[in-house]
Order: C-alpha cells, then sequence, then structure tokens
C-alpha cells in the first residue's frame, strides 16, 4: 500500500444553490480536485444526519454538506431547519468523540461557483492530510454487511 | 431485475475532451441492471434523443440515466423524451457527467472513473424509482387584487378585460391610493387625478370586477388556483343601496375639525366622509373615532338629514369568504413622516413638511386650491429648500436603499413651486442624481436650467427655527465642503418610501416572503419578478420596493399576464416533487405517529391533521397528511420524522440509501 | 404519601378512574411500577427515595390507554415527560389525573396548561452529579471520548432497554425496526451501536426530559443517558428551549431564529 | 449603591468643582464611591490619534484595575473619559485577537465585565430619590447642552437620542426647571480647541451662549468638563467675539442638582467659576 492516499468526499448538496453553484463552477472552467462526489437533494432541510452517518460508514473520509445562504433559501426555511439540526447533529457527534475535521458544513450559493472549487479544494486537501479516518474505518471493518 | 439504460453524451468536445466516453460506456455495461449502455455525440440533439427513445422500445428499458449535462439543464428535455417513448417520465434521471466533472477536471483516468461512478450513483437510484405522475389541481378562475392604488386598478383591468373576475380589495373608503393625492406627475406634468379618476371609473363600472373598497384581507388558506380568501368588510355605517352620494350628510356634519388623512394632515374633514370628491365609491363613511354619536351617544345629524335613510348606526363588519384562483399584491408604500428627522426637529416645525404634504399644498384639489401657502402662518414662502434623499440611503434611519422616486419628485416640486412663485428662490440638497428613465434626465434639466432651481450637492445637517425663519445648514460638496446656511420659509423632505403600515402582517396571512424592510419578496430577482415564492400570489408597485407609476403600470400589467396566464388552464400541473405520508393497513394505518413534530418544520404549512375513522366514526388516530397542493417539496419534514413516515417523492429514503450505498 | 393514597383510593371508590400508577415494593430496595385498579390495593403503594422510573412510560401504551382513565403519581421527571407528551399530542387534557408529587406537597392536575403552570415554578436542568459527568466527558480530549464510547457501546447488546424505557420513544414503528431501507445494521457491532445510539440521541434532542431513565435501564451500565442530556442541555443553551416545558409544542429542531448563532458553518 | 468611580484629570484640576459637585451629591443621596486606585490617563483626545494599541491599552488598564477591585459599575464623569472607557471595552469585544497583546501591554488581565456609566445615567437611576429630597426647586429656565461625546458616535456610547437628547432635560425637570427648546444640544463648543484656538472656541461656544439667552435662558448646564471649560474659562474671549457681556453661568448638572437638594453652594464649588453663578432677575444679559 505505497500509493499516496487519495481521500473519498461525499458532498450532500440543495438543487438550488450548492447545486447550481457547482454547475456554475463548471460553466467558468473552474478547475478542482476530483475526490469529491456530489449527491443531489432539493434543500438542505431534506438532508437527514443519517445520511453523513452513511455516508462515513461507506468509507467516506470527509463530507461537505452545503446549501443556500441564511435568507436565500428556494423554500424559505428549509436551510434554517437545517443548520439548528447540523448545530445539534455535531454537538452530538463531538460528545460521541467523531472527528468533526471530516464534516464541512458551509454555505455556497447559485452564483459562488469560484467558491464551490475553492471549499472542495480545502476539504480535499485538509482530508488528505488528516489521512484515511481511521478510527471509523475500525469499526466499519467489524461489521460490514 | 431492473432493464436500464445507460446514455453517455460527449457534448462535442465539451465532455468527450477530458472523459474517456467510449470506456464509461463499456464501464456501464457491468453494472448490474444495466441491460443497454452507448455514448453519443450529441444525446440532446433530435438523433441523439431518438436513438434513446428507439432503445427504450428494443431493450424493454424501464429505467434510463443519460449522463450529460446538468439536470438543471436538460432533465425536462430527456424525462419528455422519455415520455414519449412509453416509460414514465420520472423513471429518467441525469448523471452530471459535464458541470461536475469534465468542465471542472483536467483529463485523466481519475476523471473517467469519477465520471463511471456519477452514473453508477443515478443507477442505483434509478432501480428505486417510482413511475410519478403530474399533480392536477382544478383553478378557479377568480382574482383577487389586494390594493386599489394605480398598480392594483392597472391589473383588476386587464385581468377583467381578459375575460376573468377579480375582486379588488381596498383598505380605505375608495380607490386611487396615493396617485390620486398628486398634484401633477413627472416628467410630462399632466396632472394626476384627470389620468387616473378615468381608470378608477372604469374599474369601478366593470362587469367582472367586484370592488370591496373599506376592505381587508384577514385570512388566506388554500393553495394556487384554489384560494379561500376571508375579507373583513369593514361597517361604513351606511346602507351603500340607499345612499346616493348627494353629500348632505357631509355638509351637515357638526364635526368638521378632523385632520384630513387625504390631505395629509393640512386640512380637516368632517366625521362622516368620503375621501376626496372624485372617490371611488362616492359613498361616505363614518369615522367611529371621531363621531360625536359614537363619543357621546348623541348627534345623529346625518341619519335625520338623509334623504334615503342610508344611515345605518348599528352596522357591524361583515366577514366574508371568497374562492379565488390567484392573487395579486398591490399594497403600495408609505412615506416615512417628518418627525423621524431629530436633526430636522423631530416634525415640530410646522413648515418642514414631507413630499406628499407638498403634493396637496401644489394640487388645484388640496387644501389651498393649489396656491402655495406654508402650513404654519399661510404666507406665500419666499425661499423654499428641498432636501433629497431624507432618510433614504442612510443607515442611520434604517433605509440604505434609494426611494428611487424622489429624484425626480424633488425636480418637480422645485419647478411646481417656481411656476407658482414666480419671485420665490428653491433649493435643492441632493446626493446624486438618479434620473435614469425616459425623459427623466431632460426634465430634471428643465428644472435646472429654466426654472433656475438652485441644485446644491451636499446633505443638510440641522434644521432649526428662528425669527420666523428656517435655519438650514448644509454643505456644499462640490465646493470643497463650505458650508451653506440658507433662511427658508419652507423645508420639503424627499422622505424615504417605506413598505406600507402591517405589510409584514399580511406577508405571514399570505406566506409569502418578506424582506428585512417589510417590501415582499419577488420569486427571482431578475426572472420572475412579479412572482412571490408562493405559487399563486404575484406582485405589482411600490409593495415589492420603491416604484414610480410607469414601472408600477408595467409591473401590474406583467402580473396581470401572469394571472391570465394561470387562468388559461383548466387545471395546473405540478412536478410530483411532493412529500406523502405513508398509509398502512389497518390497525397499523401508518408509521406516523401524529406527534406533529413535522408541521413546524414544513415552510408552507402543508401538513395537514386526517383523523382515521372506524366504521362507528369514532376517531381512531389522528395522522400527518401532506396538502400536495402546498408541498412544493424541500423535504425537511422528512429529515424530521422520526419514524420515516414520510417520505420525499423523487428524492425517497430507499433512493438516497441506495445511492449512498455504491459509493 | 398519606395524602395521595387517600385522594387515589376516592377517586376510585368514585369510580373516576380505572387505576392508579404508582410504586410498589419490589426484589430488595427496588421499587417496581404498580397499577392498583381498587381501592383495596392502594394500600400496596408507596412512595419514597427508592421510587425512581419514569412513569410515563405506560400511559401512552395501548394496554393503558384501552383501561380508561387512570391516575398516576406522577414524581417531577414524570411530570415533565407527561407535559411534553402532551405538546406532542400523545394524551389529551383530561385522560390523566396527574397527582404531582413533589417532596410533601401534591397538587391534583389534569391538563397541559395546569401542568406547564405548576413546572413553571420549579428550576428545570440537570443535578450536580450529572452536571460533573458532563464536565468530565467534556474536559477529555476528542481522541479520549472517541475511545471512550466505544469502550462503553462495545458492550451494548441491542436490547432496546434504553428505548423501551423512555417515555418519549412512543413510536409505534421505531426507525429502528424499518428495513425499506435499514438505516441502522441490526447488528450490535461497531458500527450498528454508534448509529443506534447516535439515532437515539437525535431522536430525543428537544424532547429529551432528563429523567435518566435510559442509563438507569441500561443490563450492561452504559450511561447512554449522558448522550441525550448533553444533546438536550446543548439545545437549552444554544436555543432557550426545554423539552418538558411547555404545554405548546416548542420542539427546537422544527422551529428556527433567523439569527441562530453558530460558527462553524463555512 | 455603591458604584466605582474614575475622575479623570480634568476632575482633578481645570473642572475640580465637577468632582466636588458630583461627590457632594452622590453623597447626599448614599451613594458610596469607590475611586479606582492608581487609575492613569484615559488617553483623552490624544491617544487615539497616535496609536490605536495606546488608546486602548490606556483605558483597559483602568477597566482591569476596577475588575480587581471588584467591581461591576464605574462611573466616568468626565464625558471624554466615558467615551474613551467605552471604545476601548467595545473594541476588546469586537477583536478578541487584540486582547493578548493589550493584556501584556497592562501587565494584568482584562475581562472586559465592568459596565461604564456616565453621570446622568447614575442621576436618572435616581430621579425619584433626587425629586423627593429636593428642597429649593431650581426654578429656572434652563439650556441643557450635552456636547457631543456624551451621545457620538451613537454606535459606541449608545445613549440617549443623539441628535436630540432628552435625559439631561428630565433631570433638570425633576429639580424644578424648566429647559427651553433650543437647537444646540449637541453643537460644538470648539472642544480641545480651548486651550490652542480660542478664536474658534469664542466663535463656536459664542454660537451657544448667544442663543441659549435668546432663547431666555437663565443658565447653561453641562455635563463635560471641557464643555464647562469653553463656556466658562473663555466667557471673556466670547464676549470679546461677540461684542456684548453675557453673564448667563454655565454649570454642570451636579451643581444644579446639589442646590436642589440644598447642598452648600462651596462645597458645589459654585465659587470656582470664572461667570459667577448669579441670576438676574429677567435674563443673563448685563450690557
Amino acid at each position: 500500500m505505497d500509493e499516496k492516499f487519495e481521500p473519498k468526499i461525499t458532498a450532500f448538496v440543495c438543487n438550488w444553490c450548492t447545486y447550481a453553484g457547482a454547475d456554475l463552477t463548471g460553466t467558468s472552467r473552474i478547475k478542482y480536485q476530483s475526490n469529491v462526489r456530489v449527491l443531489r437533494v432539493p434543500c438542505t432541510g431534506r438532508i437527514d444526519y443519517m445520511m453523513v452517518l452513511k455516508a462515513l460508514h461507506k468509507g467516506a473520509d470527509g463530507v461537505i454538506v452545503s446549501g443556500c445562504h441564511p435568507n436565500d433559501c428556494h423554500y424559505t426555511s428549509g436551510n434554517y431547519h437545517a443548520r439548528r439540526r447540523w448545530m445539534v447533529f455535531k454537538k452530538m457527534m463531538e460528545v460521541m468523540g467523531v472527528d468533526m475535521r471530516r464534516i464541512t458544513f458551509s454555505w455556497v450559493s447559485a452564483a459562488e461557483g469560484a467558491r464551490w472549487a475553492q471549499l472542495v479544494n480545502e476539504v480535499t486537501d485538509q482530508v488528505r492530510a488528516l489521512g484515511p479516518y481511521a478510527e471509523f474505518r475500525q469499526i466499519i471493518g467489524a461489521g460490514i454487511e | 431485475m431492473s432493464r436500464i439504460g445507460v446514455f453517455t453524451c460527449h457534448c462535442g468536445e465539451n465532455i468527450g475532451a477530458t472523459v474517456d466516453c467510449v470506456k464509461v460506456a463499456e464501464m456501464c455495461k457491468d453494472i448490474p441492471g444495466v441491460v443497454h449502455s452507448v455514448e453519443y455525440k450529441y444525446m440532446c440533439s433530435d438523433p441523439g434523443q431518438r436513438q434513446m427513445q428507439e432503445a427504450i422500445k428494443e431493450h424493454q428499458l424501464d429505467g434510463v440515466v443519460v449522463a450529460a449535462c446538468s439536470p438543471r439543464m436538460h432533465e425536462p428535455t430527456f424525462r419528455r423524451a422519455a415520455g414519449d417513448a412509453g416509460i414514465n417520465p420520472y423513471m429518467c434521471e441525469m448523471a452530471n457527467l459535464r458541470e461536475h466533472c469534465s468542465w471542472v477536471h483536467e483529463k485523466g483516468d481519475a476523471t473517467t472513473q469519477k465520471a463511471a461512478d456519477l452514473i453508477r450513483v443515478l443507477v442505483e437510484k434509478v432501480k428505486h424509482n417510482e413511475p410519478l405522475h403530474p399533480i392536477k389541481v382544478p383553478v378557479t378562475r377568480t382574482a383577487m387584487v389586494i390594493g386599489g392604488g394605480v398598480g392594483g386598478i392597472q391589473v383588476a383591468l386587464d385581468i377583467a378585460n381578459g375575460g376573468h373576475k377579480v375582486v379588488l380589495v381596498e383598505k380605505s373608503p375608495s380607490i386611487g391610493g396615493h396617485m390620486s393625492q398628486l398634484s401633477e406627475t413627472f416628467p410630462t406634468l399632466d396632472c394626476s387625478q384627470c389620468i387616473l379618476t378615468p381608470r378608477m371609473v372604469e374599474a369601478a363600472q366593470h362587469p367582472n370586477i367586484t370592488l370591496m373598497t373599506y376592505s381587508e384581507v384577514e385570512k388566506v388558506d388554500g393553495f394556487i388556483g384554489n384560494f379561500k380568501v376571508t375579507v373583513r368588510k369593514k361597517a361604513r355605517k351606511l346602507d351603500e343601496k340607499l345612499c346616493t352620494g348627494c353629500g348632505l350628510c357631509i355638509q351637515k356634519c357638526p364635526n368638521k375639525k378632523i385632520s384630513d388623512e387625504f390631505n395629509e394632515g393640512l386640512g380637516t374633514r368632517t366625521a362622516i366622509y368620503v375621501p376626496f370628491p372624485q372617490a371611488v365609491p362616492n359613498k361616505p363613511v363614518i369615522d367611529l373615532q371621531n363621531c360625536t354619536y359614537y363619543k357621546t351617544g348623541k348627534c345623529k345629524v346625518c341619519e335625520k338629514m338623509c334623504p334615503t335613510n342610508a344611515i345605518r348606526f348599528d352596522q357591524e363588519d361583515e366577514l366574508v369568504t371568497l374562492d379565488i384562483g390567484a392573487i395579486v399584491l398591490a399594497t403600495g408604500f408609505k412615506l416615512m413622516k417628518t418627525d423621524a428627522f431629530p436633526e430636522y426637529g423631530y416634525g415640530k416645525h410646522k413648515d418642514i413638511i414631507d413630499g406628499m404634504q407638498f403634493e396637496r399644498l401644489a394640487s388645484a384639489s388640496g387644501p389651498t386650491s393649489g396656491v402655495m401657502k406654508r402650513p404654519s402662518d399661510g404666507k406665500e414662502p419666499e425661499t423654499v429648500v428641498f432636501i433629497a434623499c431624507s432618510g433614504s440611503r442612510d443607515r442611520a434611519k434604517g433605509v440604505p436603499y434609494c426611494s428611487k422616486i424622489c429624484c425626480m419628485y424633488t425636480a418637480k416640486h422645485a419647478m411646481l413651486y417656481k411656476h407658482k412663485v414666480h419671485s420665490g428662490k428653491a433649493y435643492v440638497f441632493y446626493m446624486d442624481i438618479r434620473a435614469a428613465g425616459k425623459d427623466y434626465d431632460e426634465f430634471v434639466r428643465r428644472a435646472i436650467e429654466e426654472d433656475e432651481v438652485k441644485y446644491i450637492r451636499g446633505r443638510v445637517s440641522k434644521i432649526y427655527e428662528e425669527d420666523g425663519k428656517l435655519i438650514v445648514m448644509g454643505a456644499d460638496t462640490l465646493m470643497g465642503g463650505e458650508p451653506v446656511v440658507i433662511k427658508a420659509d419652507m423645508v420639503v423632505l424627499a422622505t424615504a418610501v417605506q413598505s406600507n403600515d402591517r405589510s409584514e402582517e399580511l406577508a405571514q396571512t399570505l406566506h409569502v416572503s418578506y424582506d428585512s424592510y417589510g417590501f415582499f419578496a419577488e420569486a427571482h430577482p431578475k426572472l420572475r419578478p412579479v412572482e412571490t415564492n408562493t405559487a399563486g400570489i404575484f406582485l405589482a408597485g411600490a409593495c415589492q420596493a420603491p416604484r414610480d407609476i410607469p414601472e408600477t403600470v408595467a409591473q401590474a400589467s406583467g402580473a396581470a399576464a401572469k394571472v391570465v396566464g394561470l387562468f388559461s388552464n383548466d387545471e395546473l400541473t405540478r412536478e410530483p416533487i411532493v412529500a406523502v405520508v405513508n398509509r398502512q393497513a389497518a390497525p397499523v394505518y401508518s408509521t406516523c405517529v401524529g406527534c406533529f413534530l413535522c408541521q413546524g418544520a414544513c415552510p408552507y404549512q402543508a401538513i395537514e391533521q386526517e383523523e382515521i375513522k372506524a366504521r362507528s366514526g369514532e376517531v381512531i388516530m389522528t395522522l400527518a397528511r401532506i396538502n400536495p397542493g402546498l408541498c412544493q417539496g424541500c423535504g425537511t419534514c422528512v429529515a424530521t420524522c422520526r419514524t420515516k413516515a414520510i417520505d420525499l417523492q423523487g428524492f425517497s429514503n430507499e433512493q438516497i440509501y441506495a445511492e449512498l450505498m455504491t459509493l | 404519601m398519606e395524602a395521595v393514597n387517600q385522594r387515589a383510593k376516592e377517586l376510585l371508590e368514585k369510580g373516576e378512574i380505572k387505576a392508579v400508577l404508582g410504586y410498589a415494593k419490589g426484589t430488595g430496595h427496588v421499587r417496581r411500577p404498580h397499577f392498583a385498579r381498587k381501592a383495596g390495593q392502594v394500600d400496596q403503594l408507596v412512595l419514597d427515595a427508592a421510587c425512581l422510573q419514569n412513569l410515563a412510560v405506560y400511559v401512552t401504551k395501548h394496554e393503558v390507554k384501552k383501561l380508561g382513565k387512570v391516575a398516576v403519581i406522577a414524581l417531577p421527571a414524570t411530570q415533565r415527560a407527561i407535559l411534553q407528551l402532551m405538546a406532542e399530542r400523545q394524551l389529551r387534557d383530561g385522560e390523566l389525573v396527574i397527582l404531582a408529587v413533589d417532596g410533601e406537597a401534591v397538587k391534583e392536575l389534569d391538563s397541559a396548561a395546569a401542568l406547564e403552570e405548576h413546572l413553571a415554578l420549579k428550576a428545570q436542568g440537570l443535578d450536580a452529579k450529572d452536571k460533573a459527568l458532563l464536565a468530565e466527558l467534556d474536559a477529555m480530549s476528542r481522541e479520549q471520548r472517541w475511545v471512550y464510547w466505544q469502550n462503553e457501546l462495545s458492550r451494548c447488546m441491542k436490547c432496546y432497554a434504553c428505548r423501551n424505557s423512555c417515555p418519549m420513544c412512543y413510536c409505534g414503528t421505531c426507525t429502528m425496526d424499518c428495513n425499506r431501507p435499514q438505516w441502522v445494521p441490526v447488528a450490535s457491532h461497531g458500527i450498528g451501536n454508534l448509529e443506534y445510539h447516535a439515532v437515539r440521541t437525535m431522536h430525543l434532542a428537544g424532547r429529551c426530559v432528563e429523567c435518566g431513565e435510559c442509563g438507569r435501564a441500561c443490563p450492561v451500565g452504559i450511561p447512554v443517558h449522558l448522550l441525550t442530556f448533553a444533546a438536550e442541555e446543548s439545545i437549552h443553551e444554544q436555543f432557550g428551549q426545554r423539552a418538558g416545558a411547555k404545554a405548546k409544542l416548542d420542539y427546537a429542531l422544527s422551529t428556527f431564529k433567523t439569527d441562530d448563532k453558530e460558527s462553524f458553518i463555512r | 449603591m455603591r458604584i466605582g468611580y474614575y475622575p479623570g484629570c480634568s476632575l482633578l484640576g481645570s473642572s475640580r468643582e465637577f468632582d466636588e459637585s458630583t461627590r457632594a451629591v452622590l453623597k447626599a443621596l448614599d451613594v458610596e464611591l469607590v475611586e479606582v486606585a492608581d487609575w492613569n490617563c484615559c488617553g483623552a483626545s490624544s491617544a487615539h490619534i497616535l496609536n490605536h494599541e495606546l488608546s486602548i491599552a490606556l483605558p483597559a488598564r483602568i477597566l482591569a484595575l476596577a475588575e480587581q477591585a471588584g467591581l461591576t459599575e464605574i462611573l466616568a464623569p468626565c464625558a471624554a473619559c466615558s467615551n474613551r472607557l467605552l471604545s476601548a471595552q467595545q473594541e476588546l469585544e469586537k477583536h478578541p485577537e487584540m486582547l493578548a497583546g493589550i493584556e501584556k501591554a497592562i501587565e494584568m488581565p482584562y475581562k472586559g465585565t465592568v459596565k461604564i456609566v456616565n453621570i446622568l445615567e447614575v442621576l436618572d437611576r435616581l430621579k425619584d430619590l433626587i425629586a423627593a429630597k429636593t428642597v429649593e426647586p431650581f426654578a429656572k429656565k434652563v439650556a441643557s447642552y450635552y456636547g457631543c461625546l456624551l451621545v457620538r458616535p451613537p454606535r459606541v456610547v449608545n445613549f440617549d437620542r443623539p441628535e436630540d437628547p432628552q435625559s439631561m432635560d428630565r433631570m433638570l425637570r425633576a429639580v424644578g426647571a424648566t429647559p427651553v427648546e433650543w437647537p444646540f444640544k449637541t453643537e460644538c463648543c470648539g472642544a480641545a480647541f480651548s486651550v490652542t484656538r480660542t478664536d474658534i472656541v469664542a466663535k463656536l461656544s459664542g454660537k451657544l451662549v448667544q442663543d441659549a439667552v435668546k432663547r431666555g435662558a437663565d443658565a447653561i448646564v453641562v455635563a463635560c468638563p471641557m464643555c464647562h471649560s469653553n463656556l466658562d474659562l473663555r466667557r471673556a474671549e466670547i464676549n470679546e467675539y461677540l461684542q456684548q457681556e453675557y453673564a448667563i453661568p454655565a454649570m454642570f448638572i451636579t451643581q444644579v442638582v446639589g442646590l436642589a437638594l440644598g447642598l452648600d453652594p462651596k462645597a458645589l464649588g459654585l465659587h470656582r467659576h470664572m461667570v459667577p453663578v448669579e441670576f438676574a432677575e429677567t435674563a443673563g444679559v448685563q450690557s
């Protein structure tokens, strides 16, 4: 296993802001690292914390959760509900000792193509520096179905 | 076992240059459930689409993944094509190889691998897709326009002329709005009432328009095409059918010293009154706060005088519930009052007035019959200072935005003043002159050049009164910040345009969004300027942002076109991306436990209570039910539900779980 | 105790209630829940410092509801749980007679509004012991916490005693028992246990009345209650809301403020 | 009531009567003043122009000393002092990254827990007691003059209505005085030009004196040492500039309250004024 470690990054993004923002990254031909796999949902409000846990379960070394900035939600308040859920989820994960450097929450609007590229690069670099999420992989090892 | 087809698009060089599409198509053949995988130069082209349709038939595909550009671009295209080929359109998904892969990564194996991964995720999703059917909702072809100013009147007339019924609701006793108060309008200086009153009469007489003046919207239920609106018809204390509008009651009303709202407090009216002579309808109302009878229990002079016995002191407010298909908000604006300016004396100087008060002073139908007299002593003002941006673009006043109309009306005011007082001196303090619009800048130049209005670029820091004069202390920033002191007889503040009183309350009643200043928010600032985020509710005029008359009227016609477009269908079709609460056989009925924790999470009040009843009629349990007409499909309730009793069609738990499991 | 039993007897005799739910002597010092169905059985009820269990867990059960109107001897945590259950529409006003016991004082309540008023007079929050335990957790490094919980959870065999003892875990079909999709693995291995306890904590965040029943119920002594306590306390700290305090549903995770303060979202 | 006290330099020098009257009035109202030991200069009008860090470190030291003394609140009667203390406190709140450097400079920890209040806020709290204890109502027409530092910048001081403050007027009414309507409550007096450019002071303060008299005031009441210096100490220059002898006295609010409470004029430092505190029957003009 001399091969250089390439992290696996899973991103959950809302359709109206961050997904559209990532589209804009493409239209603007801004390059970023290809480790990320994006899952599209309508709104950050739809993002169940179980999705984040399952992403880790499936061996993601880093997770990005991103949606519309406060006030910009296509559904007026889905992101506000999501923000609260994240605040509680983060606290609980910290209590359980989960490495929260691996889960990044952010707001990326439909106009922020460059910001999406920057975010993905930053997260990829950071997670690459952290290395594989060994602790989690250890408990997964005990129970892959 | 699923039979899924994968169609990989080169998008010319756009995908093909960095992603090895041929290899991707090959790789996809190995995904379980994929029975057909091809690549093509341009999938969205006519031959491309045809190729997909033929493959659907030939290989009896039950699901399709098109690996091409963003679904935000061509999802409707390919879903339509798939539908035409005989499968349910919602069995088609798109993998975004272009915006999310080929355009943002370098050419190489990693990029090709990512492209294949993206497709694999969507293949797993499609395996769990369910055929969905667009939601159809009926449409009530009656529109409600809230606000009877020039914007509301225009909307009502346009919809009515389009052949649909309109209910025009106005909270004050007459339609006409602010425009009926104006003296003359920029940039043509034509008389405001002369152009507005014919429209008011037309609206009143139109067979498709029902006027509800002196009425306010109290409650709005339902959803696009199917609103139920409750309107409070405030008691005029008058039988409108009997009243002929003769005005005898007004002449005889003993209580004549009431500050007149229409004249912005510069004149007086009686307790039973019509706001202005051309009011529509020309039927009086009794002002309960000021009527002697309601204050002391004695008087009733109007009742005795009325030749048709139309006065009804015992009349009560009436609540009317109407079925409405679309709503247009045209509730207008208000001006900041002079008492919001401590630096200009908190409104305690009578001769510091706002723009609307000046309109009344300049109006031929105003309290001075259009003769320039200052409010304090009725003298003709020899020097008048106009201050633009009074409150606007001023963070300290909470108004960082530009009020848009003031530059123009200030030029108009200065001009009108000069036309009436030829020897008078008019000064305008301004920050910038924003006169963008047809013939607008020419108009301002005319004020400066022909009417010799002195424009001073600078702010006024203070106004105080000394020896019967108003001392205006300003600065001329074009002269190096030189202090300027002007002894004026009257000062006109072009105060900021603000959202109307109780606009936030109304927004909450209608569940439309509003900005931090109380202006209603459009669905998209550029592409959907007359729609709100709530389907079926539209906007016109200054309730959305400061606007002048031409813009308001243009937007009103735009909103009317949207409503007429909506009414051209028998039924509305909506994307079936909505949340659903599961139902199961008795005795479980549903995994919903009826805790209704989801209700607060719904931005659309779409979660209702459904009672499950036994044959005896006894309620066995109360479950959540989602109204598909109201649900917009955000899925916040889905993530909130503990028992996963709610699921979102198109983004279901099974679909997302399947996607995750491929990663 | 006398006063409560007296009143319970009266209610039973008058036929206003079908049973009284309280505590009776169990093995050794243990107190077990007890339904007195007849006035004569009321004397078996005891009330002392050993009575710990949150009795609210029973009142939403189908079998209990079927009995008809029941009186509950409700210690403070039980009172909070009942109020939260009422806010979550699992109990209606008048469905129970709540014999609220606070030290020596006894009060008879039968509605959410009355319960809210009654509870408003009392300080809420964790006792010193639990606070100290949370502080201990807090003082650990992230890695230590991970090891601590992995070590604790390694004993979990998913008996679901924590779930079943919790008054707020009343769902007919628990998400743990859902299998389309099977979000949480059934087996009690590393990831299965972590995910189960994460889900349990998230489901109770904003709803936990901090009775600690889950921790007491655990047969292998995992302090699972610390997870829900930590979540509940952080909700109170961040949003000012507390479960079991309001008659009208005030669930922290289905309400929001536009200026909710956080510093981690980029 | 027990409250921390930071007199600052003016109250020990040019405005001793402000210190004397503040102490006298608060003593009469049973307020214990605890002077911050070893206090230093607040930085006043110069530090913030020269060195930003210094302008924060100086007030921070005073506040840190107050913290160490266990004080929760500190009265700084001088408007410049209270303004500087507030500015520094807010700056450190907004920029926590500066804290380490400041703590190093002042060689003590700083927590930012002390609340800074001005004299009008303290008197306002005691308004009912003052009204009850008033034995000689100050039945004069007064021009209440707030100057700039008490109310500006509004974001920093967050006190009263910046353009048309009312707190002093309320206090004056409570002791029987009648505030006149006048537009110059927060006009510039010339401030620190008191020393360097007396001609500017004469012009600016002259306008104030002239207008106060014109509007019938018997006294100008202030709450800032600099305002007082300009209106009192520089009266000769003002009168020369205006070519008229204005005798209207300028008084500190604490002196007015003290008189109403029946305190000895000497204890209130009234004898220290350049313009005698005497009231003509009608107006303050002696030609």
